[in-house]
């Protein structure tokens, strides 16, 4: 028996089997802030056999408050946080294999790191990516375990292809206007609540366990002390376009996920979602300023400043990025308003 | 009567954690349309009846307890 | 506004001035185990003004797979929990004030740390200690985060002096017997959902929001996919002697807590619990021959062999631990095994 | 009848993590040396009726969900 997987293996339903097949498994994580980094600390802990963490972002001082594994020093180098994680982590086990991969997660990307991965894990902060992860997941029969978060209000579902409902069954089309960790804050706890129940899920599937998975969707707000448990199974839809009968994986089209393209010679970032969406610009405005942020607009439009760029956004969901020719800094503000 | 359990922004926009009314004989659509009045967009949001989540067909009987899910992008 | 600590202080309930109250506070934390790990990395990375961490153990290759902060390295160097944990947080947030205490948490010592501490958070693994903080929470009026867990089943609880039950209430005598990790395992994920609910407790009484803390006793199997939320007023004891009107903090008296006399010439300590307890031997055979350890006896006693060293347990909760005259090893050794 | 929920070990001794006994009319003190019987030492557990902690000369009603927390002591 490896004495650092002791406790683990003690627990029945994973005990020495259990724990083999875990240490044979491959998981990707998608997205490594707040809920990544905590998974990503639980599998290389628990001796999974292999990560891929894939993030475009780098560790800056208003992450550490939330998201584990990196330091001050992370965040003074502006270091890529797959990377930093990937170097901690290492520390922590070095008998996992962790693959780092600084960059934007598209269709292609990800569809060429599939090959041998078991499960997914959703760390990410907007919708797009997630129903990216949804698509890839039904597409390549691998459970996906969706989580989200913001302030004191979490959410968590195990999605095995083939069993459960989908993200699409249950959402019918990508929400815009969600919350963000920017415009109404979080706390770490909140953050731990959810890992622990994407963690156990994973620890179920990784082991064998498949039959321990929840069924039902977890819904909590750790400030109200509410928690609720709901079934899922009257939303699974057979006609789903992601997991039904003739699914044709809508987010792994070329023309879907966000329009990015820089306006040449205005210093201007365009977004614009693929599916028409119809923005509230009225709540928008009134979260962004009680977010403390300096709004203006008119009944078409609803502009914003933010560390000192300009955003513009239409109703229909498109939006101008001032200041800024970087598309990938165009895409992290325009998730961080509005999802 | 029936509870409506509301969570994220809701409560804020609410000013509570949940409202009583009466939606026996409704279906979910249709509480749906009426909510928005109070609350604002509800696309998206999520509705169970009786910790199940509902289609919009769904007829809602008295006493059912019902509960508001926004989907939150955060992570 | 702090930019570290804008996602914490955009959450409205803390806002800026529940932030400059965290700043103000300071926490002591007993136990730098699983529990304590997680809530001083939490209470760290949210801005508290101090934390202090008590631990009388090293850090041991079986502790990684669900402590974090340690390392492969820590465990190597058999470095004391306290000082690793503490060496690793400063890394995290140089801003935080960290005391660690590497030694035996006992009433004395913990009565002459109390001056300024504004909670008391628990990540011991024994219930005499649990015990002990339960009578120091009564008598200094500070408000005590109980947290326990096994295998994927735990439990936490708000104790505020005056108003909640307290843990002598709700449990009316020291349990024995309980699961141990060293006996049944634990999975990471149960530690995290332990640590969310007492972390969201934390921030709320320190940053002033009192009246958000949870009333009722959470209990969840996160295997087996249960959560309860249990209202515990009923059992507030008025004659409680450790929070009722005539309150004498029995576990504060020099005769409780366990007795540990070195048997000189013998190579073996003795260990006996103050109370006299009614063990279940066969129960507790059954327990740890299953846990895979040797197991022999009588109706009279159970003996077992654990890394090498043979321990004998009577009815009453005595207990031999040959092979050994370290009063703390032998002390580390019994909690394992019976809690 | 009544459903008692087992939690921790509980599960493990009776093979499964709820019972369906029949306890009306008895207080939870002598449900809890019922019990003993089928599932062993239960000193220092917990016993709720109704998400609600109960005292020992409780009385149980027909219906009511009882829910059995053994203390554990890891951390």
């Amino acid at each position: 028996m490896n004495d650092r997987y002791s406790r683990q293996m003690l627990f029945k339903p994973i005990g020495s089997k259990g724990q083999a097949k875990i240490r044979e498994k491959h998981v990707l994580i998608l997205g490594v802030g707040a809920l990544g980094t905590h998974t990503a600390e639980m599998l290389v802990r628990a001796g999974v056999g292999k990560i891929t963490l894939i993030d475009r972002d780098y560790v800056e001082m208003s992450n550490l408050q939330r998201q584990h594994l990196f330091t001050e020093e992370d965040a003074q180098k502006k270091w890529p946080k797959a990377e930093a994680a990937k170097a901690r982590l290492q520390k922590v086990n070095h008998e996992v294999e962790i693959a780092a991969i600084v960059g934007h997660a598209d269709a292609s990307l990800l569809e060429s790191l599939l090959q041998d991965v078991d499960l997914l894990m959703d760390g990410t902060d907007n919708f797009e990516t997630r129903f990216l992860l949804n698509d890839l997941a039904q597409k390549y029969r691998i459970p996906y375990l969706f989580g989200s978060c913001v302030g004191s209000f979490g959410m968590a579902f195990t999605i095995i292809p083939g069993v459960t409902p989908c993200l699409q069954c249950l959402l019918k089309k990508l929400p815009l206007q969600g919350q963000t960790c920017d415009t109404v804050g979080i706390i770490e706890p909140t953050v731990q609540m959810v890992t622990a129940h994407q963690g156990a899920e994973a620890l179920k599937i990784l082991s064998g366990n498949i039959e321990a998975v929840r069924k039902a969707y977890v819904s909590f707000d750790l400030w109200h002390n509410e928690y609720v448990s709901l079934k899922a199974d009257a939303l699974k839809d057979s006609q789903c376009s992601s997991c039904g009968y003739n699914a044709t994986y809508p987010y792994l089209q070329e023309e879907t996920g966000l329009k990015v393209a820089v306006l040449c010679g205005r210093d201007t970032v365009q977004i614009r979602p693929t599916a028409t969406k119809h923005l509230s610009l009225e709540d928008l405005a009134k979260q962004w300023r009680s977010a403390g942020f300096m709004v203006g607009g008119n009944p078409f439009l609803v502009s914003v400043v933010v560390e000192g760029k300009r955003m513009v956004f239409f109703q229909d969901g498109r939006a101008l990025i001032h200041g800024t020719n970087h598309v990938d800094q165009a895409r992290k503000m325009y998730h961080s308003l509005i999802g | 009567m029936n509870k409506v359990l509301l969570f994220a922004h809701l409560k804020e926009i609410a000013g509570k954690s949940s409202l009583e009314i009466d939606a026996a004989g409704q279906t979910v659509q249709s509480l749906r349309d009426k909510l928005v009045m109070s609350l604002g967009n509800l696309d998206g949001v999520m509705i169970a009846v009786n910790e199940e989540f509902a289609t919009d067909e769904t007829i809602i009987q008295a006493g059912d307890e019902i509960a508001l899910i926004p989907p939150v992008s955060g992570g």
